[in-house]
């Protein structure tokens, strides 16, 4: 259904992204399930759900980003308390808003303790809503893994099965895979031309263009991420004076859009990020045509996803990466910034913390929350790092 | 004339220091932060060039500092107060690797390199905060001048306990102390003691390095100072007009950036 | 005629009460609760006693209740704020059925039935959002306590506030201000913003009509107004509202007083 | 006055073991040849390491002796200048604290692990913990993977079972690497014979605050059994120790006496205690004549009263079975509801504490959804908040006020039989 027309500008692609984004409810979502029949539509917290289990089960995954800085929380923060991260109290409370009403279940998954116990608060406040959990293993050296992931994904493809009223093939499946490498490939390129040419591509605009991707089926976001990644390697710009940050520590709570921008404005280029890791977790390509697909799901999981504190491979060392990826990344600093009241996040930071120092790399540590409003604060912290770097 | 103006735009005061080009100290003060902001600032820089006998032409740049330092559209420099009181403790103290910042409502920890350039530093959090805003409010329970605040806690012989984390919820533990009968003195030291503690968890999270110079209001109670020495065990540089370090700092790296542009 | 006496020592002010046998109130007296905690109470009834020219003999029974009541030495009782708030509410509006009650350190929702407290929430352990976030506010802004509810109902475009924590709030006036925000404008957010977090907290014991707002910041027109507007329901609000614990407590010393005298 | 407070022989003898437990503690720290093995209290498998003759260390209850007795603040700052952040569970903290600090606490010395064993049971900050011990001392953490349970019957799948085997195969295999001996299958069972004992016995001592005056405080009074439940059992003294603990209560409860005077109300709580306020907690319930009759806390480490017992005949099996579906932390929320509201009927309780702690969310995340679901059921619920470890985030007035204001409230109400559900 390609609508080839005028090539569009980066601008009009991440504008389009932007009203997607900050538009309540799941419009693409809903227009996709009708399109046809045995669809459903499910919300997912966003890191390391398999996508593609789900939508070769005629399931779209739509994933669950929180409620941004615009809504206020009423309800919610009766049920999780003030220590809880933002992102379990926004989600709640679009349960509890009927914001969620278009999806037709909800899956979480063994990320931490506060997302694991909102699964089953989510399923005691809305009975009628299928809840899913799914468990990851946590044992990356048994050999044993692989095997049982693969398992738990079979048991996940059943529920999937019973939203939709269609089970997935092998087909389905190899199929799903195929489109989510397709998409995950192009978001690849897209950031290796951000590290590139930082001044060709803002993450303040890369950024929504993979957000989106929560919200639309994989094949639009396919498109999209195509034209914006011609739009922006055509595009003319100038590399300025800025310093090269590799940013880490958003991987699930978002933060606001405006405050992506501040830091750009701060005068740096973020040249690598662990934002939305849910739209692209692994390495390289998943492969497509093995016997057993979800096998190979599995293991990528186990052996090329992106780290992330929450995903706990005991045969690497986290803090040892980042260095590696800061400097592979050419960057002059790492900004780690924390989602307020992520415990994985935060208990990331002082292995961080050593590595960098050891490595002589200057970082800068910053919270945030989905619901900030005002940045005077962390903007006078970035600046101050800013200066302390290029100041002498 | 050649003038470089500093301003330090804080919460409760601003404070204006004027340079020549040799970095020469040529005025210093300090007014009440009211706004509108750009008329606080011109009349505070017009004063202050006044008082040296010099007119708006002999200004020859003005760097802005503290929270309003965008406010002021005719600055040609903006920085933000860490840097500013970096660079200014260096100047005062040049053996300081850190500078401790408390001023009316935050408090900050900075490591610096010779020069002021800032290494690494840590502001305080929510829950955890506690500044001059706190020893003002402190005194007022006690009927009590600010100018005095430093001088009594100096006299408290037994400071009392402050456990509470959070600034408000620690003055109702004041008030608990003055209903206890307490004096002022042990309850004015344990402020400062308390505050002090907070300030060495700041420190001691960058890491700390002699020398350590202090700056921001706070570095006229002699209390404060003695409490930061006693807790972090080291000896404690602060001059005498400690709030101007923001200011005086933001005006020599001006200079600095004068010179190198002139290169 | 014999009298029972209520005493609330807050963490700000100490409010003082004096009914009748018929639960008719003849005297209140507010005090600052200042620095002496334990002479705070004292004062406060002497100056109640005074206010209604009553002796002391002539006081059956004296309840504390408040942040302070442990220090309420002379009286016969001591009842948390909470029970006392209800048992007051439920006397001056007997349908009540929430009490919304916030005062200096903290905000309450308390559900009552017959006066009685079925279920209650108090915010957490934080002053975040409360009377003092409202005093810092004013202070702050250069204005007293008295005015600024008034001039919040006059804001057109109120702002955002980013947090409602009372050390931080300074900070973000400030920011607004060299934004050059009106004042009421501001002064309208942070009504909106404490309203909006005092309903949220008091909807944990359900937001069953009837109302009564109690305590200090009842006196305040704006915050009665931004919650009634946020309710989309009217509050039961008194003059003597903010003296509502203290009520409550007379009322359990006369009882105590009564049924104390029925057993003897 | 009211006694809040009662030492029996089972104190006695409970600080006797604990001291003998922490010599040989500080003995393998000084180089006993006895090797030790870090592993956390959520189902533990300490009957495998017994039968190694491996030590096992406790970091959790190491990190509650510090808190107990007013120590973990240092260590809790120390971890902190570390980067470790003020939101961090302090358990945590105050044990990279203590180790980084010498491994030197009043109690004992903490050897240095031959083996850290993260049996990953429901906390994810175990994993961190024990990942960061890892990347401290150098050494690889094994990690025991337990799938959650998530499934609506609340037991554990086929692949669950079989899948904890094979890791216990391995771990087998790495405690016979350390130890340099084939594990003997007859001391395994030995152990795991002992540990069904004790397991026994506790449950029974569980059973006794069903009576009318609970014979102890199934909270405040639990914790001082718990230390030998852990560290001792699978052990003839951890067994002696459960005797003489059961015995004593038992007699306890013939003779109608209890921890109170006069006991007015029976409640169940639910999560960790404010360990370094221990003493001003009790009181402010001792106050209003309340007692606990049962707490989820004392379950964190094992289920026994509702059925479990280890299996001497299938001791892998028992094992796996424990350390997946029979301890409160593998558990999902929704099973503690229930656990909760057993209690609530069975033990005859007429009210909820639920102590929410900051440090572990584990316990608390979404413990304001527990409160709203029993509120509505008709259970009088109250919340109050503080920490496990971190001595700054208890307000002694403030909780000393929510729960005077709690049982004010419950006085006046008429007196519920147990709780209709
Ligand atoms: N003359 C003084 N004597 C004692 N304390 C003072 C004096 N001047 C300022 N302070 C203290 O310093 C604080 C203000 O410090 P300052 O650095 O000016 O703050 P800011 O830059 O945030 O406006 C006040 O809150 C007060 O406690
Ligand atoms: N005249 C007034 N107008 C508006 N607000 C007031 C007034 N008087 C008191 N308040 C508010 O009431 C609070 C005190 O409330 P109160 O119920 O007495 O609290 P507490 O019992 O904790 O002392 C003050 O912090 C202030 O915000
Ligand atoms: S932001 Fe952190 S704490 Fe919150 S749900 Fe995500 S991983 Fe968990
Ligand atoms: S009011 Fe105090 S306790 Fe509450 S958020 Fe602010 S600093 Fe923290
Ligand atoms: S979060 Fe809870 S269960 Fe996990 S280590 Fe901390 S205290 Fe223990």
């Amino acid at each position: 259904m390609s609508t080839q027309t005028l090539p569009q500008s980066i601008e009009a692609i991440v504008d389009r992204c932007d009203r997607l984004i900050e538009e309540p409810g799941f419009a693409p979502a809903v227009a996709w399930k009708n399109a046809a029949p045995n669809r459903a539509a499910i919300g997912c917290f966003p890191v390391y759900t398999p996508a593609e289990v789900f939508y070769a089960s005629g399931v779209l995954p739509v994933g669950l980003a929180g409620g941004g800085n615009r809504m206020e929380i009423a309800h919610a923060d009766s049920r999780f308390q003030s220590f809880i991260c933002s992102i379990i109290k926004s989600t709640l409370e679009q349960g509890m808003t009927g914001l969620l009403d278009d999806l037709d279940g909800v899956v979480f998954h063994s990320i931490c303790d506060p997302a694991r116990n909102l699964a089953s608060v989510y399923s005691r406040n809305f009975p009628n809503t299928p809840v899913e959990y799914i468990h990851f293993p946590q044992n990356f050296e048994a050999e044993e893994a692989p095997r049982y992931l693969r398992d738990e994904y079979e048991r996940v493809a059943l529920f999937a099965a019973e939203l939709s009223g269609r089970s997935m093939t092998t087909e389905d499946l190899r199929a799903a895979i195929h489109i989510y490498n397709r998409v995950r490939d192009t978001i690849r390129r897209l950031y290796a031309l951000r590290r590139d040419s930082p001044h060709l591509l803002r993450t303040r605009e890369l950024y929504p263009l993979v957000r989106v991707g929560h919200l639309l089926p994989p094949e639009e976001h396919a498109e999209l991420l195509a034209d914006a990644l011609h739009a922006a390697t055509t595009r003319e710009g100038r590399e300025r004076d800025r310093i090269r940050v590799v940013l880490t520590g958003s991987f699930c709570e978002q933060p606001p859009l405006d405050l992506i921008a501040a830091i750009e404005d701060a005068g740096c280029y973020l040249v690598d990020d662990d934002f939305l890791i849910g739209r692209r977790w692994f390495t390289g390509d998943v492969p497509e045509n093995t016997d057993d697909p979800l096998f190979a799901l599995a293991e990528a999981y186990l052996d090329a996803s992106l780290p992330s504190p929450v995903k706990h491979d005991m045969r690497v060392s986290p803090a040892r990466l980042l260095v590696e990826r800061a400097r592979s990344h050419r960057a002059d600093a790492v900004i780690v910034l924390c989602a307020k009241f992520c415990e994985p996040s935060l208990f990331a930071y002082p292995t961080y913390r050593k590595a960098l120092q050891e490595a002589g790399i200057p970082h800068l540590f910053l919270e945030f929350e989905e619901k900030m409003w005002m940045f005077d604060r962390i903007k006078g912290e970035i600046e101050t790092f800013v200066e302390s770097l290029l100041f002498d | 004339m050649n003038i470089i103006a500093g301003v330090d735009l804080g919460s409760r005061s601003t404070k204006v220091v004027l340079i020549d080009r040799n970095g020469k100290q040529l005025h210093a003060h300090t007014t009440r932060t009211r706004p509108p902001l750009i008329e606080l600032v011109d009349r505070a820089v017009d004063e202050a060039l006044a008082s040296i006998g010099a007119g708006r032409g002999d200004l020859h740049y003005i760097a802005t500092t503290g929270f309003g330092r965008s406010s002021y559209p005719e600055r040609d420099l903006q920085l933000t107060e860490v840097t500013a009181a970096a660079y200014g403790a260096a100047a005062l103290f040049p053996g300081t690797r850190c500078v401790l910042d408390i001023g009316a409502q935050s408090s900050r920890a900075v490591k610096i390199a010779p020069g002021g350039r800032v290494r690494e530093f840590k502001s305080n959090e929510k829950c955890a905060a506690g500044a001059g805003g706190f020893v003002e409010r402190a005194a007022k329970y006690l009927e009590t001048e600010l100018a005095e605040v430093g001088d009594l806690s100096m006299n408290g012989e037994n400071p009392v306990a402050i456990s509470s984390v959070c600034a408000v919820l620690a003055e109702s533990e004041i008030i608990n102390h003055v209903s206890r009968g307490e004096t002022r003195e042990n309850i004015l030291r344990g402020v400062h003691q308390s505050l002090a503690e907070r300030a060495v968890l700041l420190v001691k999270r960058i890491g700390i390095e002699e020398e350590v110079t202090l700056v921001g209001g706070m570095g006229y109670q002699a209390g404060m100072i003695r409490a930061l020495q006693e807790a972090l065990e080291v000896r404690i540089n602060c001059a005498p007009q400690p709030e101007m370090a923001g200011a005086l700092g933001a005006a020599l790296l001006s200079k600095r950036r004068i010179e190198k542009s002139a290169a | 005629m014999k009298y029972a006496a209520g005493i609330d020592v807050g963490s700000t002010q100490t409010k003082c009460i004096i009914i009748d046998e018929n639960k008719q109130i003849v005297a209140r007296a507010l005090t600052d609760t200042g620095a002496n905690i334990t002479r705070a109470g004292e004062r406060g009834y002497e100056a109640v006693l005074a206010a209604g020219g009553i002796a002391r003999e002539d006081v059956l029974c004296v309840v504390g209740t408040g942040y302070g009541r442990f220090k309420v030495s002379f009286g016969d009782l001591q009842i948390t704020e909470i029970t006392c708030h209800a048992k007051g509410a439920s006397m001056l509006f007997p349908d009540t059925a929430t009490v919304i009650d916030m005062g200096g350190q903290d905000a309450k929702g308390i559900s009552v039935q017959n006066g009685e407290v079925v279920d209650f929430v108090m915010n957490d352990k934080c002053a975040a959002g409360t009377g003092r976030f409202l005093s810092t506010a004013a202070e702050t802004l250069g204005l007293s306590l008295d005015e600024i509810g008034a001039i919040s109902l006059q804001a057109r475009n109120p702002v955002r506030l980013s947090t409602v924590c009372t050390v931080f709030v300074e900070s973000d006036i400030m920011s607004y201000v060299a934004q050059g925000k009106k004042t009421e404008d501001i002064l309208g957010g942070i009504h909106s913003a404490i309203a909006a977090r005092t309903i949220a907290l008091v909807r944990r014991v359900g937001l069953k009509p009837n109302y009564t707002f109690t305590g200090g910041v009842s006196l305040n027109v704006g915050m009665v107004k931004m919650l009634e507007e946020k309710l989309g329901a009217p509050l039961n609000v008194s003059p003597d509202s903010h003296y509502m614990g203290a009520i409550g407590a007379a009322v359990f010393a006369l009882e105590h007083a009564l049924s104390a005298a029925a057993v003897s | 006055m009211t006694e809040t407070h009662y030492q029996g022989k089972l104190h006695h003898l409970q600080k006797e073991l604990m001291s003998e437990y922490y010599a040989a503690l500080t003995a393998s720290a000084n180089g006993s040849g006895v090797p030790a093995a870090y592993l956390l209290i959520g189902g533990n498998p300490v009957e495998l390491l017994r039968a190694f003759d491996i030590l096992p260390v406790f970091p959790e209850v190491n990190a509650l002796q510090l808190a107990v007795r007013k120590q973990s603040l240092p260590f809790i700052q120390s971890a902190e200048f570390m980067g470790y952040s003020s939101d961090n569970c302090a358990y945590v903290k105050a044990d990279i604290g203590m180790y980084f600090g010498g491994r030197q606490t009043p109690f004992a010395t903490i050897p240095e692990p031959s083996l850290l064993l993260c049996n990953y049971v429901g906390c994810n900050v175990y994993l961190d913990w024990f990942g960061h011990l890892a990347e401290f001392t150098g050494q690889s953490a094994f990690q025991l993977d337990i799938p959650f349970i998530r499934t609506a019957s609340g037991k554990p799948s086929k692949e669950d079972i079989a899948y904890v085997l094979r890791q216990l195969h391995h771990l087998i295999g790495r405690c016979e690497e350390i130890t340099g001996r084939k594990l003997d299958e007859e001391k395994l069972r030995e152990a795991v014979r002992l540990s069904s004992l004790t397991g026994d016995l506790w449950a029974k001592i569980k059973h006794l605050t069903k009576r009318t005056p609970a014979p102890y405080d199934a909270y405040f009074d639990s914790v001082t059994m718990m230390a030998p439940l852990y560290c001792l059992r699978g052990t003839p003294q951890g067994l002696e120790f459960f005797e003489t603990a059961y015995a004593e209560l038992l007699a306890k409860a013939e003779a109608g006496v209890g921890p109170l005077e006069k006991e007015r109300f029976r409640y169940v709580i639910e999560g960790p205690p404010p360990w370094p306020h221990l003493r001003a907690f009790r009181d402010m319930f001792s106050r209003w004549d309340a007692v606990a009759v049962a707490s989820t806390y004392s379950t964190v480490g094992g289920l026994w009263e509702f059925g479990f017992t280890h299996d001497p005949d299938h001791p892998l099996e028992s094992i796996a079975r424990h350390l997946l579906e029979w301890n409160l932390t593998n558990r999902n929320f929704l099973q503690r509801y229930e656990q909760i509201e057993r209690y609530l009927e069975e033990w005859n309780a007429n009210a909820l504490i639920i102590h929410s702690v900051k440090s572990c969310r584990l316990f608390s995340a979404g413990q304001g959804d527990m409160r709203e679901y029993f509120t509505k059921r008709g259970v009088p619920t109250l919340l109050v908040e503080s920490d496990l470890e971190d001595p700054r985030y208890f307000s002694e007035a403030q909780m000393r006020n929510r729960i005077d204001a709690f049982f004010e409230s419950i006085a006046h109400r008429p007196t519920r039989e147990g709780v209709t559900a």
